[in-house]
């Protein structure tokens, strides 16, 4: 009775794994082909990236924020 | 006076079996991990707590008319609250790691190893006597596996609705448990001189990549596997959610508001599971034991698995990595990360282990499409 | 035509009864209190609009069906809205005054006895001709006397769902009310020397502290109260969640997109109550007198147990803040302040009558827990 | 083996009928059409994900028992969802330009003709062999030419919710292509010297018209069209919200958080709607058809009540508003501001053109009651 | 019988847009009579409205945000 | 038949404020402990309290948000 089951468990196992591997496995080459095709067609220009980085050196600060602040420190001034 | 008599009645004190004891200090017990030691605070509070209401005496709250009850018919027993939670993860989950290196998928594979082994163990625990799991328990025991609470909610709610309570206790806690659970396999496995491999940078993944992924997912998962559509879906959706930019409002809404009060309802329904008549029974001993092992078995898959790749493949690859795969987000990355540091202080492993750490969220859902497809 | 008939018939205009008008009027008057006044607003707002909706003819937006009958059937008829308003409200309370110093609870006990005065005053409305309270309808209506809202609709809908819209009503109202309410009273029951009295500062309250407040609470109301669980356990819940520190999106989410969600949908729900078979009834009356006379005793049970406590105890109090024992916050605790400082402006009772104020949650919470068990 | 055929048979590729791929590519292009062009995100996003889903042979998504198919029923059969979406646009939308300037109304009424000659054109469709429309199915259909999204959804659930998921379709997709649509029928019922017209600034308006103008809306519907009191009550009450001042957290969680989680829902409920047997049908094609018409006649009835306008009344007005009254908001108004100024540069109409969009707004609301009354 | 319904529609159209224009008229009249009242009883003051283009001058931050911001600068001259 | 409603209602009322008063006299004795046993194991320290006493100095703002306008502000210098 439970040998019956164990067995059937190790086939549910051995289908499992294997599903499981063909499934991700056909991902990977889906993958790897949509990846292919997109870099190919639609080049990544390195211009955003390049902001981003000046970015991150201010701290983490967006520059719609250090605009503002600008424009704050600005106004601060001429109150002074 | 008769009254006084009412009064005394209807106090909890007269009314307390053990069983509802001992619960509610289970209760008490997951609240702590919670606060203390900082396991899974966002599910294990709710459930802690949900399980001391449960259990309460005459206030009947986990009982039809009561307020736990409501949530655990109006989300889990229609399988509404845990799709909403993957909604809610794929608006946060970043797949950039994995699109520049796909292959970490074979890591999210190997490490549902964990599943399956569990599902033939729990089998094997009908031999000990006073112990009997079906296999559509077995199935739902095992999916504790995948590392991941809403897939194993998901999954217990279809095929072993009594078993629920512990099942998703067994996930968290043991997701909780991944930084004491994994460091002594992972060392056991692999040698210092494996655990020192540095990989190359990734490469920058662009935003029309991050698009179609989660389409590609989809289409894939309806040709082939169409009973995990819904947790795969809602994950799907969320995903293209956050990276197609045209609907932000929406994605930061799934991501924050409304993950929060799914999660809040969710952790009160799953604690209302822990009343004292469905989970103190030897199987709940069964599923812990078993919760256990599978968490082991699937970090070891993926372990060896990663040493496997690295022999075969011309890129070098960490194993540490490997144990990532099990998913249980961020916190088996960042402990692959943390093996890399003490091998090597300038070994930065995080990002490399995000790839197979996502991976194991899709790679569990498969798994528990495959049981939903086979069992249930 | 035909059609020009059928157009002419779906008009209102030749279906309004007058007890519609009335109610619509109603509506509108609760609406310019609410805005024009500044009464209660986010609740009163969508009462308000609730009550003109629910009796617009031919809509039947309040009959099974409609909108109005659904937030209805959804979140009243379960006790499911009250709860998380509770739950809202616990993640937004401060309980810092009462640890520091805890028998301000004996002011939050002795300003329910308005509630218990006006049950008796409710039965004994009963010889007056027409009025008629079965023993659920006074306990429902005496709940008013704790000045607080959910804990007022969740009793209500447990033991007279039909008084419900008028309860509420009264209950919001007088609670916006309270400035007007209590300070003759609390003139009347002081000498000038009293309301000079100046508090000792409270002590600093450690996090420790505040995490373990709720669950002691808990444990209490659990093994003396359970009929006070649901109400209670979700406070505590929310409480938790605010101070543990390690669920603080969840807590967040609590504290404002959830309750706000629920109080509109509450809101509604409550008004669609205020339908004219519903409200207009010589038992309205009888409610809103009531509910005056309860606040009205509250509020002096409260400044006279201060008076005695300042007494006998070493620690001089100030019978001001026994009024904020009906609670109402933080209103009545405002009040409590400015008649305070109009005695002596440099007497800040602000945080020495919070104290008192959340102990009156608790307290009335306590007291429709023995409505419950006791009527219920 | 036989759980090897149970896998196969479970796979998807054995099951789909060419409709459920057909749907499915429809649902792609949605998606397409979102996130490339742009349309309407907000609505096709999850609109065309929920339409994949739905045809998920297996899955049974869309089916009683699914995720969607409970969106559906929540909030689509109970007509929750359109009401709580009208309660954000009411608490998002500024009546300021219309207050300042009432007559604009006109403008929103004349566009309604859009509704009704559609009605026209969809039982004339009745002589067509193999299409045929019941005077309910020709009612749902014509308030395409309502432009509101939500009004249309409203009115198909209640009359004819076979039709709904081509319906709203075909409203969000002709509401994303106002830009194609109107321009060429805008240019050829106008002169360039009348698209040259400049307007006069518009008066400030004061808040406390800004807070009578819901209740006054809202006093006149339920005297004279009850049946639209559930669509124009939520409207108003949003707009209450928004303008009284006093309930700005709940305001601001009806138009965020609220309208952000129903937008989900109730795009994937839709889209559960696109299931090949109920939309591949030939009334389908004559739904696309009317509704392309229904907004071209709207727009030109605009622009001509425009015309006769300006002629007529002492300020002068500029024909380009005219389209704005079919509402679309806020891509109508656009619409007639890029072409004022395409005439002029210095030629800003947008401020104007409000006026008339959002009267078109409550002038769909006004039709939608009217078929309510007349043939629901 | 087609012809019956298209004769039921027509008639239809013809109600629906008087009644629609109707019930618009109407608003159109109450609201300028509603603004009447509004304007003769509680006239509005200007002040308010200045208040806001003094805001807007400077760049759309809020005033509340550039007392924070001053006060931050005058704190960070001092820590130098 | 009033007057034993009234009866009851009297023993109601009697219970009802024996019981408030119980209750939450027992919640009164078990905070004490509570706050004492806390107290005596976990003494606080008042580190912590000091520093926030010195962020309310910078008119309420966090100091991470002052490090970040600090840094703009650094930022904003050097561009001029
Ligand atoms: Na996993
Ligand atoms: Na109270
Ligand atoms: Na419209």
């Amino acid at each position: 009775m439970v040998a019956d089951l164990l067995f059937e468990a190790a086939g549910l196992m051995l289908i499992g794994m294997v599903s499981v591997f063909t499934f991700l496995f056909l991902l990977v080459v889906l993958l790897q082909l949509m990846s292919k095709t997109i870099q190919r067609y639609f080049p990544v220009k390195q211009t955003e990236k390049s902001s981003h980085v000046s970015t991150t050196a201010a701290g983490g600060v967006s520059p719609t924020i250090i605009a503002a602040i600008s424009a704050a420190v600005h106004q601060y001034r001429q109150k002074q | 006076m008769e009254a006084i008599q009412t009064l005394i009645d209807s106090t909890g004190l007269v009314h307390f079996s053990l069983g509802q004891i001992i619960m509610m200090l289970v209760g008490v017990l997951l609240l702590f991990l919670a606060i203390a030691k900082g396991f899974e605070p966002l599910l294990l509070v709710p459930i802690g707590f949900g399980a001391i209401l449960t259990n309460v005496p005459l206030a009947g709250m986990g009982e039809p008319g009561g307020v736990l009850y409501l949530f655990y018919d109006m989300g889990i027993t229609s399988g509404l609250f845990p799709l909403l939670i993957f909604l809610g993860v794929g608006a946060l989950t970043d797949f950039s790691a994995l699109i520049a290196n796909p292959r970490m998928l074979f890591l999210g594979a190997a490490a549902q190893f964990g599943i399956f082994a569990t599902l033939l163990g729990a089998i094997a625990l009908n031999w000990v006597p006073g112990l009997s799991f079906t296999m559509k328990e077995a199935s739902a025991i095992a999916i504790i596996g995948g590392a991941d609470g809403p897939t194993a909610i998901f999954l217990a709610s279809r095929l072993a609705p009594d078993l629920l309570g512990a099942i998703a206790v067994a996930a968290y806690s043991y997701m909780a448990l991944v930084p004491l659970i994994q460091p002594p396999i992972m060392r056991a496995l692999t040698t210092p001189a494996e655990r020192k491999i540095q990989m190359t940078q990734l490469r920058v993944v662009s935003k029309r990549e991050k698009i179609v992924f989660p389409l590609l997912l989809l289409v894939l998962t309806i040709l082939l596997l169409p009973t995990a559509t819904p947790l795969i879906g809602m994950f799907c959706l969320g995903n293209l959610m956050k990276e197609c930019g045209v609907v932000d409002r929406l994605s930061k809404t799934a991501q924050n508001e409304l993950i929060n009060i799914v999660t809040i309802f969710l952790g009160l329904a799953v604690g209302s599971r822990l009343s004292a008549d469905k989970f103190l029974t030897t199987q709940t001993l069964g599923i812990l034991m078993l919760g256990m092992v599978a968490f082991a078995i699937g970090t070891a898959a993926g372990v060896l698995m990663a040493k496997f790749m690295n022999k075969v493949s011309k890129q070098s690859i960490n194993p540490l990595i490997g144990s990532a795969g099990v998913s249980a987000v961020p916190m088996a990355a960042r402990v692959s990360n943390k093996l890399g540091l003490e091998a090597d202080p300038h070994n930065f492993l995080l990002m490399h282990a995000m790839g197979p750490n996502v991976a194991g969220v899709i790679g569990s859902a498969v798994a528990a499409g495959i049981l939903l497809a086979l069992v249930g």
